[in-house]
């Protein structure tokens, strides 16, 4: 399996996290599933994420039903038509759920806390799931008493983009 | 997750997940025995059949099996097949393989997958076929340090 | 139509077991069998349940599962996914008519797995989602706070859920986690994932439920109270979070088309007891007002009214559901395996204290149950 | 079975390698395109199957999930069907079954592979046991080890097979070219066959399958509402499905029993007592040109060990008395989840007369046929044109 960790470092810049199971008081065999993927985006997500490098959040509008849905999509999910007006978004919106994530577990995406929100971003008809940062996390009491006066958030962008979903470092309170 | 930047129309990442299995008293106990440069399996009451390695129980018959018998480290080549290439995980200097199905001495089924075929140099091609034959007979080859798992047995030889 | 009856059921404990999956698989199976008096080879078909990450790292599940389901040269198939889908299946093979029995295998091994939660975010989209760290537990979260905004549900209301299941577990000797815990426990205990408490998220579980059915007539031979399969629902949502209204599942279909087919017009007066998939507590209360106990916005007041404990007249998971006891996989199985005992009046110590004729099981996964299924049972 | 079944409508995407779409718009690629040649729509669907390889090789679980929508099975019921390579076989049984159990009237069943977005191998080796099946190789590997045990066991001297293993691939290829939806489109020689690179002894570059991605859907409805939406419905006659124990050394892999033992049960439910005769085509489960001969065998459809001789004699050539893959089969394309169902999908053509330059003339009854797990399970569905 060690063979396997340090392809993978000379193939991606990853630090691998180790992952402990309980001792186990019988005989047992630690194995690793490591596989390489390369998912294809397709045009929509590159046009999509190509938005954002210029910091514009892009939506696609549905003929039939009119719905404008963000992230952009290739269909409508519910007419199953094709989405081939694009629009851009305001970059600010409402948070409709939040929360703070405040354990650990293997494989995480960012080290807690962070908090995880929908947003609805104004003229979308559906909400973006993003985080929202931009004050201190530390203390759960505080970022819930905080987070009772947050309606409005805005995106912020990050300073370095590679044309994916980080390319909005967060969503910040108005 | 973890993204590469180099090429814009794919997301390049890893799936890395732990995993780590109970052996459960058969298998334990079946590389307990490698330990020993004995390879055990157990027999059915009922169909009479002995699988190697050694099952908690008759797939056929559906009914455990409890007897373990130590069986012979002499057998014959069911099949074989000559692995030469890579794939990730796998580096050149891994290869090339002979991977071959084996049926022991006494044993009802074959082991498959875990036998390489060795002692040889088995870079030579032309010496791999005229050595490697269904039907041929081999003995397992051990190694000093045995840890109670498949690498246990280094290789297969081929008895001439 | 042929009608299909439950005639055995035999479920694993959920505890850590130090046997390999083949043998944890293979016990189950092998007695189930063994209490019918079958041989593995009279049974006509196997469907198993199994999936691939959450299989100890093997993948093709089905593979490996086939020796110990006992499905060797059988007319078999696997289901991945939640193994209420193999029950149904099993069903649908009976109802065919092409087969008389079937046998259904669910199976798990949680300790060979890491958290459910690196898993679950293995379901999320690569570009979207799975960035932004979206996996069950964080998903969840999100539908509790809207739950709680919403209509007022209070974090008590859904505590009690646990202390209520966990105290039903008490009972039941497959569970795997036995504690008694007050309502204050689980508001005291870490909250994990803001609204989400520690305690309102269910374990890590293994689990292996084999189940025989078999058609009207040989369920009849085979013994004398067989559970009918009365009804069967299901229902997809869509795939995107915020595309959804989080408190508006498909539930709410997939329960009409299981009543529909039942004929259950009214749950809460028709349904005797219900076995429902809560991984995360405050699910079971809308997952109760989804099925028609209660009208939208009252779980809070439904728990409060103590109509879902095991003396009250709609009990709800009295087996301690999935908060005592989560085998990822099979847990639908598992529900319908808990249904059908109350039925047979084999539950042992959690047996109601009344006659069941109808029950319901409930089972989902994906976020914020995307996928919803109902299975109706009679007597 | 109960209630009669048909194929009303097929849908196929151009397989090959197709890294200019996401998964899901290729998955809804083929939907698309099977409600248009059913010319019905998503509302007229009372349920979903779908099925792919393990979520290992996606790199996404319960993918279901994710293309829900590309699906359109949002407010109905889906079941998620997988058995390994014989997925897509199963993703059909299960269709079949749900209908012939009276719960659903139509059902949409889908199966889709991107395998170029993984490492097929590395993710095949996962199929395995950890601990007690430790080997080097992937699917070449152990289906190289099942042509040998084939040839070995009937003492089949390496140039015959060669010989009637480079026909197969020549047939396959021809058939490819024919097939728009082909990934693998060449035509090829003997020669450039038996001089292409060697993967693993005998098995060259031409005996295998290449790695595609690719989607394909079959709408299944009963008797009654197939007769009222299709013209020319393709009728589902006999199905089997078999598995052997998981450990490859169990039992003899040369005289399989799972497939004979399917195959006998599909072809009990279809009334057929001599295949050979009775198929009019057949397509066969073909990612190893060599492992096609053994499978021709344990159909039924030549006699034990003489898969050679007949291949040589042209009976499965086109023209020939039973044609096989004349849509260039597995070893043109290979979206491993999706390529049961493709046979579906190309026997269903066949049978409605609709394969177009790859047509059997005339065909009334197709058997299709997929092949999972390491050398484990089989599975069939036979098609015919007459109810």
């Amino acid at each position: 399996m060690a063979e396997k960790y340090k392809l993978i470092k000379d193939l991606i810049r990853l630090e691998i996290e180790d992952f402990t199971f309980p001792k186990k008081e019988y005989r047992t065999g630690r194995h690793d599933t490591v596989l390489p993927y390369n998912w294809a985006l397709g045009p929509t997500w590159i046009r999509f994420f190509d938005g954002l490098k210029e910091e514009k959040i892009l939506g696609t509008r549905c003929k039939k039903c009119n719905k404008v849905l963000v992230p952009a999509r290739t269909f409508c999910p519910i007419c199953y038509e094709d989405m081939e007006e694009w629009v851009e978004l305001p970059q600010e919106g409402n948070v409709e759920t939040w929360c703070l994530v405040n354990y650990k577990y293997y494989g995480q995406v960012k080290k807690p806390p962070y908090i995880i929100a929908q947003i609805r971003l104004d003229k979308a008809d559906c909400s973006l799931t993003h985080f929202i940062s931009g004050f201190s996390l530390s203390d759960p009491g505080k970022v819930r008493n905080k987070m009772k006066t947050v309606s409005r958030v805005k995106a912020v962008w990050s300073k370095e983009k590679h044309g994916d979903i980080y390319d909005i470092a967060y969503f910040k309170p108005v | 997750m973890v993204e590469q930047k180099e090429k814009p129309r794919k997301v390049a990442s890893m799936g890395l997940v732990p995993y780590e299995m109970a052996l459960g008293p058969t298998w334990t106990k079946f590389f307990e025995g490698f330990k020993e440069k004995k390879i055990l399996g157990t027999k059915c009451n009922k169909c009479g059949r002995v699988l190697v390695p050694a099952r908690p129980f008759c797939p056929r018959c559906f009914e455990p099996m409890e007897e373990w018998v130590e069986v012979a480290q002499e057998g014959t080549i069911v099949t074989w097949s000559y692995v030469n290439y890579t794939y990730f995980g796998v580096t050149p200097d891994m290869i090339p393989v002979i991977a071959a199905t084996i049926k022991l001495d006494g044993v009802d089924c074959a082991m498959g997958m875990s036998t390489r075929i060795g002692g040889f140099d088995i870079k030579d091609f032309d010496l791999v076929t005229k050595k490697v034959k269904v039907g041929a007979r081999v003995k397992s080859v051990w190694r000093r340090n045995r840890q109670g798992n498949f690498r246990d047995i280094d290789y297969w030889k081929i008895i001439e | 139509m042929q009608k299909v009856g439950i005639v055995e059921v035999a479920q694993s404990a959920g505890t850590e077991s130090s046997l390999s999956l083949m043998e944890f698989t293979y016990k189950p199976v092998k007695e189930v069998l063994d209490k019918v008096g079958m041989k593995r080879d009279e049974v006509d078909t196997y469907i198993l349940a199994s999936t691939d990450v959450f299989h100890s790292g093997m993948s093709c599940a089905n593979a490996f599962d086939w020796d110990a389901a006992g499905a060797f040269m059988k007319p078999a198939s696997r289901e991945e996914g939640d193994a209420i889908t193999a029950f149904v299946y099993g069903c649908m093979r009976i109802m065919s008519g092409e087969h008389d029995t079937a046998l259904v295998v669910g199976l798990i091994k949680g300790s060979e797995n890491p958290e459910n939660d690196t898993l679950t975010s293995f379901v999320a989209d690569p570009f979207y989602s799975r960035p932004v760290g979206i996996q069950e537990t964080t998903a969840a979260a999100m539908q509790m706070r809207l739950y709680l905004q919403r209509y007022g549900i209070t974090e008590e209301q859904c505590a009690k859920v646990v202390a209520k299941n966990l105290g039903n577990a008490l009972f039941n000797p497959y569970a795997h986690i036995k504690k008694r815990v007050s309502v204050d426990d689980v508001l005291n205990s870490e909250r994990i994932c803001d609204p989400l408490k520690a305690l309102e998220c269910a374990p890590k579980s293994e689990g292996v439920c084999a189940m025989l059915l078999a058609s009207e007539e040989k369920a009849k031979k085979l013994t004398d109270k067989p559970v009918w399969f009365k009804g069967w629902g299901s229902s997809m949502d869509t795939f995107y979070l915020g595309d959804r209204d989080l408190l508006d599942t498909q539930l709410k279909t997939a329960a009409a088309s299981a009543y529909k087919m039942a004929g259950v017009s009214d749950p809460r007066k028709e349904i005797d007891v219900a076995e429902i998939c809560e991984p995360y507590a405050f699910q079971e209360l809308l997952w109760c007002e989804q099925l028609g106990f209660c009208a939208q916005g009252q779980g809070g007041k439904l728990i409060d009214s103590g109509v879902t404990q095991i003396t009250g007249a709609l009990p709800v998971n009295p087996s301690g559901g999935v908060l005592a006891m989560n085998p990822y996989v099979a847990r639908g199985l598992y529900r319908v395996a808990e249904g059908a005992l109350q039925i047979k009046g084999k539950a042992g110590e959690h047996q109601l204290d009344k006659k069941v004729n109808t029950a319901l099981a409930h089972s989902t996964y994906g976020f914020c149950g995307q996928w919803q299924g109902v299975v109706i049972l009679g007597s | 079975m109960g209630r009669a079944v048909a194929v009303i409508g097929t849908g196929q995407t151009k397989h090959g390698r197709r890294d200019d779409l996401s998964y899901p718009d290729l998955v809804r690629q083929a939907v698309k395109a099977v409600f248009e040649d059913a010319g019905i729509t998503p509302k007229d669907v009372d349920g979903v199957v779908y099925g792919s390889m393990p979520s290992m090789m996606e790199g996404v679980a319960y993918n279901h999930f994710y293309f829900a929508d590309a699906l359109q099975v949002v407010g109905k019921p889906l079941l998620r069907t997988e058995t390994c390579g014989s997925t897509g076989q199963s993703v059909a049984h299960t269709a079949i079954h749900w209908i012939a159990s009276g719960m659903a009237d139509i059902v949409l069943a889908v199966a889709s592979e991107k395998e170029n977005e993984g490492d097929a191998q590395a993710t095949m080796m996962t199929i395995l046991e950890p601990f007690l099946l430790v080997v080097i190789g992937g699917a070449p590997v152990a289906f190289s080890l099942q042509s040998r045990e084939w040839m070995g066991y009937y003492h089949i001297d390496d140039d015959k097979a060669r010989e009637a293993a480079s026909i197969v691939s020549v047939d396959s290829h021809d058939g490819g070219l024919a097939n728009p939806f082909a990934h693998i489109r060449v035509k090829l020689s003997k020669e450039d066959i038996t001089s292409a690179p060697i993967i693993t002894y005998p098995v060259r570059f031409y005996d295998v399958c290449p790695i595609s991605d690719g989607a394909c859907a079959v709408l299944f409805a009963s008797e009654e509402k197939a007769k009222k939406i299709c013209k020319k419905p393709a009728w589902v006659k006999g199905m089997g499905f078999r598995g052997e124990e998981y450990f490859i050394g169990d039992s003899n892999k040369a005289v399989w029993q799972s497939t004979i033992e399917a195959s006998k049960e599909a072809y009990k439910q279809a009334g057929i007592t001599n295949p050979l005769k009775e198929l009019d085509v057949a397509e066969v489960y073909n990612p190893f040109s060599y492992q096609e001969l053994m499978f021709l065998e344990c159909l039924g459809l030549c006699p034990p060990g003489e898969a050679p001789d007949y291949v040589i004699k042209g009976t499965f050539s086109p023209g020939g008395e039973l044609p096989c893959d004349p849509s260039g089969g597995v070893l043109c394309t290979n979206p491993i989840g999706a390529a049961g169902l493709i046979r579906v999908a190309e026997a269903a053509l066949q049978v409605t007369g609709k394969a177009g330059e790859h047509q059997v003339e005339g065909a009334k009854l197709a058997l299709s046929h997929a092949m999972g797990g390491a050398e484990q399970f089989n599975g069939i569905t036979i098609l015919g044109s007459e109810l």
